[in-house]
């Protein structure tokens, strides 16, 4: 398959990338919206506070800005943030059997995409030995802190992903 | 954990009092010294919260609505921040009534699915999750003595009926039933039936034929008609009484009725109507002379009697 | 125990010969010593049994039925005790084939179940109780080597398709899929499929819509209509291409083919065709340039071409 323009990536590689993108972000709104309908969360700016309190951490993307664009570090970067993603979506567990569904499509979809990236930076032989982990986890200890959390987590996601889409574009351009 | 809300009770009966704490810790950072706590029921503001300093130093604030008039409510305790209002923890109210007495409890043994089949008036809404249970024990003479009680029959996701199966039931032993109500607000139970399923069978409708005019041996009077029936097949071993009813069809008339008659007859001839007139021939039976209940009625056979 | 049938097999390939015998022993009470045993394949007596009486006294007879052409028969040992044939035992003989190998399996990944449905052709009637498992594993590069296996696929009640559930699919990954069939005669697999789940995923059609007359600005020329069109909503975030169809309604006439189009347009204007005539209109889309199956053909959308 032809390579990505300055990039050593496949054009197909980048073309799935950006669909998975789309779609996660896709399943991401499928989330708020039922955090809005069902549990009247709308609104990720009131709950900054509990959000500090609990500690959701963010991951950096800073290695996929146009200004500092670099393939390896975009694609690391990229992998870690999924994984974070996943651990983080998997702590929401439990979130409310209305939105059980479309969380554990929004998990399945991240996991897909970042076993992908994964495969994909050993493929480049840029893959680390060992397959690093998320880390510790923020604990939601009641069903409002999950779905607080759960309103928290998906608008990180949507930025996080907005920015791995612009990294992939600039990846993908001929 | 930055609040916590706790309620006096997450369920009371609807127009009911609650009142609700929360309780903000100090970890809960960047707060000031007189961080205001406010509360939101639904997305409105309640005023009337009594805020003060724990000995520990955690703030709390205490509200009383007076009145809770939604069946499901969202109460939220916030923090101004800035100029957001931050919500730090949130309860979900439900309010209700208690369950009512379920009335008009009856029930009837189905031969097609070997089912004893209750039904039952649940009575008014609860707003709240309610669970009907049918209950039951067989017994000896008129359900004074409980012997072995029977498996609970959960009806279908909210309907007001179950179906006992076959494998629960002695058919011709007595068995108490009632249905049991059950909500977070209380509990209670309708009155207690005593029967024996096959006295309260019931029938579906024999089916009633017209004679083949062709092999009529002996001419119809004038204002005769003749017909046959037969019992429902699944109920023939059952002894059975049955009753006719007629009407011609002509504007507002009523049903005459016949009876008592055979369940099973080849040829049953019916005198003394209008020459000529077409009429609705409708039947039922029912168990007899042991008891049961009467089947509807057959759906309507129409025939024209004998010109003069 | 009076009477024993053993068979060679109780499952046999249909035709071929089939091997039984039955012990009668001596506790099968007021037999005389000759007590003749008789065969029968379902209603008819069947010749040929040779029998023997064995060392501790009871008697054996073997039969070899040379063709077994049902799939299904009773085959019953008997005795002559008075003028009645008595049956001692009974064996249930089947016969049939082993299973064909399953052919044309093909796969599609459905965006409204989430789940990657394949069907297959099952091959001759077997006559014999046959089980189908559709059988898959995920794998790295062109499903040379298997990683991690999936759990089997069992289709429903006699179907020959089965639909695999998202969660056990990675959608961007090769996966190798075959069709395992078993019954008593024997096990046989299709030929594998490799293929990465979303590089097989059926779009729903597009919806096609006319424009609003009263809302056009720049008049329609002869012989040429205006529509939209919008994808299906669930494949939103695939990039696509599409074709359009179109065809007058005038008796027998084929499709004309427009194409390939974007995935939506709000105002798509086709000329070209005949003035003021009736046409039919349709669409499908596939995912492009990613791999991807063409969707049905939308609806037709009828619409009549500018007057001259």
């Amino acid at each position: 398959t032809p390579l990505g323009s300055a990039s050593s990536l496949p054009q197909s590689f980048l073309l799935k990338c950006l669909e998975q993108v789309r779609k996660i972000q896709a399943d991401g709104a499928a989330l708020q919206e039922r955090l809005c309908a069902t549990h009247k969360l709308c609104h990720p700016q009131e709950l900054m506070l509990l959000g500090h309190s609990l500690g959701i951490p963010q991951p950096l993307l800073s290695s996929c800005s146009s200004q500092a664009l670099q393939l390896t570090g975009c694609l690391s970067q990229l992998h870690s943030g999924l994984l974070l993603y996943q651990g983080l979506l998997q702590a929401l567990a439990g979130i409310s059997p209305e939105l059980a569904p479309t969380l554990d499509m929004l998990q399945l979809d991240v996991t897909d995409f970042a076993t992908n990236i994964w495969q994909q930076m050993e493929d480049l032989g840029v893959a680390p030995a060992v397959q690093p982990t998320h880390g510790p986890m923020p604990t939601f200890a009641s069903a409002f802190q999950r779905r607080a959390g759960g309103v928290l987590v998906a608008s990180n996601l949507q930025r996080f992903l907005e920015l791995a889409y612009r990294g992939l574009r600039y990846l993908a351009e001929p | 954990e930055c609040g916590r809300i706790k309620v006096s009770a997450p369920i009371v009966r609807l127009g009911d009092p609650i009142t609700a704490s929360c309780i903000i810790n100090q970890s809960c950072s960047h707060l000031g010294p007189e961080a205001q706590i406010l509360w939101k029921l639904g997305a409105e503001l309640q005023p009337g919260g009594r805020q003060q300093r724990l000995a520990d130093g955690t703030q709390e604030s205490t509200i009383t609505l007076p009145h809770l008039n939604h069946s499901q409510a969202l109460l939220s305790c916030c923090l101004r921040w800035g100029n957001s209002l931050q919500i730090l923890d949130q309860a979900e109210l439900q309010a209700g009534y208690p369950p009512a007495t379920p009335h008009n409890l009856s029930c009837a043994m189905n031969l097609t699915t070997s089912s004893l089949i209750c039904q039952w008036e649940p009575g008014p809404d609860t707003h709240l999750p309610t669970n009907f249970t049918l209950k039951s024990f067989k017994s000896r003479r008129g359900c004074q003595t409980q012997e072995d009680p029977i498996t609970n029959c959960v009806p279908e996701n909210g309907q007001s009926r179950c179906s006992i199966p076959r494998k629960h039931l002695q058919l011709y032993q007595n068995m108490s039933i009632w249905v049991q109500v059950e909500n977070a607000l209380g509990t209670s139970v309708s009155p207690q039936l005593c029967l024996v399923p096959m006295d309260v069978v019931k029938l579906e409708p024999p089916t009633l034929w017209a004679l083949d005019p062709k092999t009529e041996v002996v001419p119809l009077q004038p204002g005769c008609l003749r017909l046959r029936w037969e019992p429902w097949k699944p109920g023939l071993y059952i002894e059975q009484k049955c009753e006719l009813r007629h009407q011609p069809q002509l504007g507002e008339t009523s049903w005459a009725l016949v009876g008592p008659l055979p369940s099973r007859t080849l040829q049953h001839e019916l005198c003394g109507l209008l020459p000529s007139t077409a009429y609705a021939l409708q039947m039922r039976c029912t168990r007899w002379p042991l008891p049961g209940l009467w089947s509807n009625w057959s759906p309507s056979l129409e025939l024209t009697t004998a010109q003069r």
